[in-house]
């Protein structure tokens, strides 16, 4: 089976999807160059923040472009790391001389690509540093939070950073912001079916009609295992037990995002939430914010993720702070 | 006598038709993008050498370089660190260009920036599989060797070793995540790799590369 | 095929999905009673605005509650009408004295229950309007636009309506403008894939593979015809010229709204976008506001509907009054 | 002998049992939804009937169309209109119960009520194809009828009704925009009318409707 796409040629999707995006939201974002989102009106003298990675996810990364979130999003081809130059046009496009800070999930081709490009704007003299979302518990065990992957907690992590650096905090305290950000969220997903790269011809992968796969990354990449499909309280119950699990000292208030990955229904993003909700209030926390709906996509992938952000007075402040991206609105 | 950029065209054409190859080998464990990735890459290789009709050797290695790096993703940087560091090779070669034990020094180069770029080692289930086997096939070349017959040796051992990791777990990249599960399919990435080796051969064995004769 | 849903009993999915979309939008909107969504901080002396229909269109229709659109939502079961007495709650929540318009759909079953549900508020000393919208050029000819269903013309009607009673206009004025902006208001939509009530067991068409409904309504209902998948620049433009060709005196500048049905990919929504403005651009009109998003979807149904309103600066100034509901911000 | 409430009961049972059955009925032309919709409504019948444990037959028919009502969409407000018609009409008729002219009364009541709400009329494919008939089978009855033969020649009438609609071009409902492209198929309000009928019927007959000997 193939997926039905409202596309013309499969190699032009990025740049096409990127025009339209844009001119949609044209009283916020703009252009800068053909993979380079940028605010609107540039922020003035304050930290930069860049976001980015592959396309597909939208409405990550154009979408959390705007005040009080990042500068500048770089984005790659589906499912692909933008490139190095295109990441240093957008660290230039957000540098306003105190610096810049770069926020992407942790994976292989945005750990070179993101990489690279901060030698390349450190050989021009802008500082650069950089905080890889590692949120997914299902990627990588316990004692090996560096390895695991970037999902939904991305959002959380660019909210905070960029909260911080609107409000004037340096270079050093906004990336130790990103990083307790990324420290106190969990995040752990399941899919129902799978999606297509345009031009690749073929679902990213084959599941049974009724299995889910356990753990699913946001680019179709695997979970941990696979089992039948169940109701939504069980779900909530295995994700929200998985990501307690990983935690040290539970603290009383947590904020709880669902995000679906692009195909699930939003009465199921819905239910999810609220089962999610109830499971971590059944476990003694305090869901004290809520976030549903489709945050970071898979294309039109079937399935959702559970994001548990356990919070302080100052990560609960970040997220609470005026933010006006396509995306995020506070 | 086929030079770098008629290796450079036959891979084009080869990776342009392994294209649902290379997709189907990245759906198991990966994102099902290698295809595409590589696709945009060939395309992007196209246009480089359009660009750059009278470039030397070295300066279409470093176009050629930023022509894979464009496409992003993982295999971007690394094919593009690779090419980068070959452009190096041949410059410090100097004037002693197009023999066995020169392209032998690239193909080190290559896999030494590869692994500086992304630290994985060979068994990892990556790119680095197919490169490994075809280095070492081409440092046991001599200067005596002709050029097809030593690049034909090392494609060979290339497939072989691509071929090899179909029974690997995956320690980098995207598969990482599945361990054991990864088993059972060789790596996009390698396969890649191991057909771009086939298909500078074929250039200078003036053969279609193996890819192509597929349907 | 049986879609995969992430639900519990099917029964249970529109409360417990209206009970997790109302925490996560806690700072926003509230649970009047179980099926109507009121403003958190009600809003003072003005027109009450109320919209409704069947669930299974979210963010529709508890997302257009809020500062500037509707002070309440009435929500039904899946796919069907809220019942008089939904409806009745939700106008008594709105009503500050200076009467309510209540703005829906054109389907039979909303027409009898929101209309019965008039009657009892009348009955109850409440002046109540009813504007009916009927965007969707596909479900009916020229001549007979009354008997028109609403798909995503919806939110331009929403909009303007909920800006003209926070803008302390009566309610003679607040039914004009809504009459009005429906009436500049054409829609018409394409499905690639059919989507399942809960319950219901099967999806609600079948579709072969290499073909789209086209016309097709917001709740699988057929549309026009059956044709083959085409590109997206081609699609775009049999829709803009369905639309056009459906107005007499073409006006200089448009708005133009893009929605994603559920389980469109939105790099697909966005490349829709980008060929509906250029066809409409290159038939000389003016693209001067644009959205895309997921408006009204269909549950997890593929497809996405173009909408086109001709504009004159009273709508355009509705449009661009500020707003503040889950699914809508100015 | 049965009345209201083993009437109602032997509804929701038919119902729930035909939701499938309506579902795929809606699915061609309408929604899909028929079928859940009407086992909501039989759901709320079930309760409320718990609720009045010792209501009148009159009153039981008004807690009924509420409970009809409850559910929304084209086919509550429809229902429980014609509910609401025939407890008034009950009403009127004093201690005159149970009799086949005043249940003839109720239908040709309940009838006009849902042509009053919904403006269609028989010929467009709508519940009015399977009530129109069975109204008029009624009407035919005398007082020396069985209530049991009466309401199982109108079930018969309504079943043949609903039916009919197959070879009908929908002009009121979801079903209209399809013109033409509607024919083929039976229309989902009129088979849930008919298939309450047959209930009403067996329910007098102490036989289990017809649709709840189906698989
Ligand atoms: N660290 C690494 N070192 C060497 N090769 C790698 C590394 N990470 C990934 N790869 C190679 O990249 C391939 C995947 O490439 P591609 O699908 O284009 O990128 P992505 O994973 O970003 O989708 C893998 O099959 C593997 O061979
Ligand atoms: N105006 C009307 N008059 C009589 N019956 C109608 C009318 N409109 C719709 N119906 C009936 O309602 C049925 C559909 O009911 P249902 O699926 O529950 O409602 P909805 O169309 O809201 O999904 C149709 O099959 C038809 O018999
Ligand atoms: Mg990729
Ligand atoms: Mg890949
Ligand atoms: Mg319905
Ligand atoms: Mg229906």
């Amino acid at each position: 089976m193939t997926f039905k796409k409202l596309i013309n040629d499969p190699f032009d999707v990025v740049d096409e999807a990127l025009d339209g995006f844009v001119y949609a939201h044209s009283s916020l974002i703009a252009l800068h160059e053909p993979r380079v989102v940028v605010r609107r009106s540039p922020a003035g003298s304050k930290v930069g923040i860049v976001v980015g990675g592959g396309s597909g996810h939208e409405p990550a990364f154009g979408g959390y472009v705007g005040l009080g979130m990042a500068d500048a999003a770089a984005c790659g081809n589906i499912f692909a790391s933008p490139p190095p130059n295109v990441i240093l046009s957008a660290i230039r496009a957000a540098n306003h001389g105190h610096g810049v800070l770069m926020a992407y999930g942790n994976y292989a081709g945005d750990v070179m690509n993101f990489g690279l490009a901060a030698q390349l704007a450190a050989a021009e003299g802008i500082e650069v540093r950089e905080v890889r979302v590692s949120d997914d518990v299902a990627s990588a065990p316990k004692g090996e939070e560096s390895k695991r992957r970037g999902i939904a907690g991305d959002i959380i992590v660019f909210k905070c950073a960029g909260a911080a650096a609107e409000g004037g905090r340096p270079l050093a305290e906004v990336e130790r912001i990103a990083r307790d950000a990324n420290d106190w969220t969990r995040s752990m997903g399941v899919a129902l079916s799978a999606c297509e790269v345009p031009g690749s011809g073929r679902p990213t992968f084959e599941l049974p009609d009724d299995q889910m796969e356990i753990g699913m990354g946001v680019h179709g990449e695997p979970g941990i295992k696979r089992g039948p499909l169940r109701p939504a309280d069980e779900v909530a119950g295995v994700l929200v037990d998985t990501i307690l699990a990983d935690v040290e000292s539970l603290r009383g208030d947590v904020a709880l995002l669902v995000n679906g990955l692009g195909a699930t229904a939003y009465v199921d993003q819905h239910i999810l939430f609220r089962a999610a909700r109830r499971a971590l209030e059944a476990r003694g926390l305090n869901v004290v914010r809520g976030y549903v709906g489709e945050f970071i996509t898979s294309l039109e992938m079937a399935g959702a993720s559970v994001t548990v952000t356990f919070l302080h007075d100052e990560l609960l402040a970040l997220l609470d702070a005026p933010a006006s991206a396509p995306a995020f609105r506070n | 006598m086929a030079g770098v950029r008629e290796c450079a065209l036959a891979a084009a054409d080869a990776l342009e038709l392994a294209r649902d190859e290379l997709c189907r080998l990245d759906s198991p464990a990966g994102d099902g993008d290698h295809g595409v990735t590589m696709a945009l890459a060939a395309h992007a290789v196209r246009n480089a050498l359009d660009a750059a009709p009278d470039a030397s050797g070295a300066d279409l290695l470093v176009h050629l370089a930023a022509a894979a790096g464009s496409v992003g993703g993982a295999s971007g940087p690394l094919y593009a660190s690779a090419l980068l560091a070959a452009a190096t090779t041949v410059r410090q070669a100097g004037p002693d260009t197009g023999t066995v034990p020169l392209v032998a020094r690239c193909a080190e180069a290559a896999q030494a920036a590869i692994v500086n770029l992304g630290h994985a080692k060979p068994g990892d289930k990556t790119i680095l599989d197919a490169l490994d086997p075809a280095v070492r096939s081409l440092l046991l070349e001599t200067s005596n060797t002709e050029m097809g017959d030593a690049l034909a040796q090392a494609a060979t051992a290339a497939r072989a070793g691509a071929a090899a990791t179909a029974q690997m777990t995956a320690a980098a990249g995207r598969a990482r995540v599945l361990g054991e599960r990864s088993r059972g399919f060789a790596d996009p990435g390698a396969t890649s790799m191991a057909i771009i080796i086939e298909a500078a051969a074929s250039a200078f064995r003036g053969r279609p590369p193996r890819s192509a004769t597929r349907p």
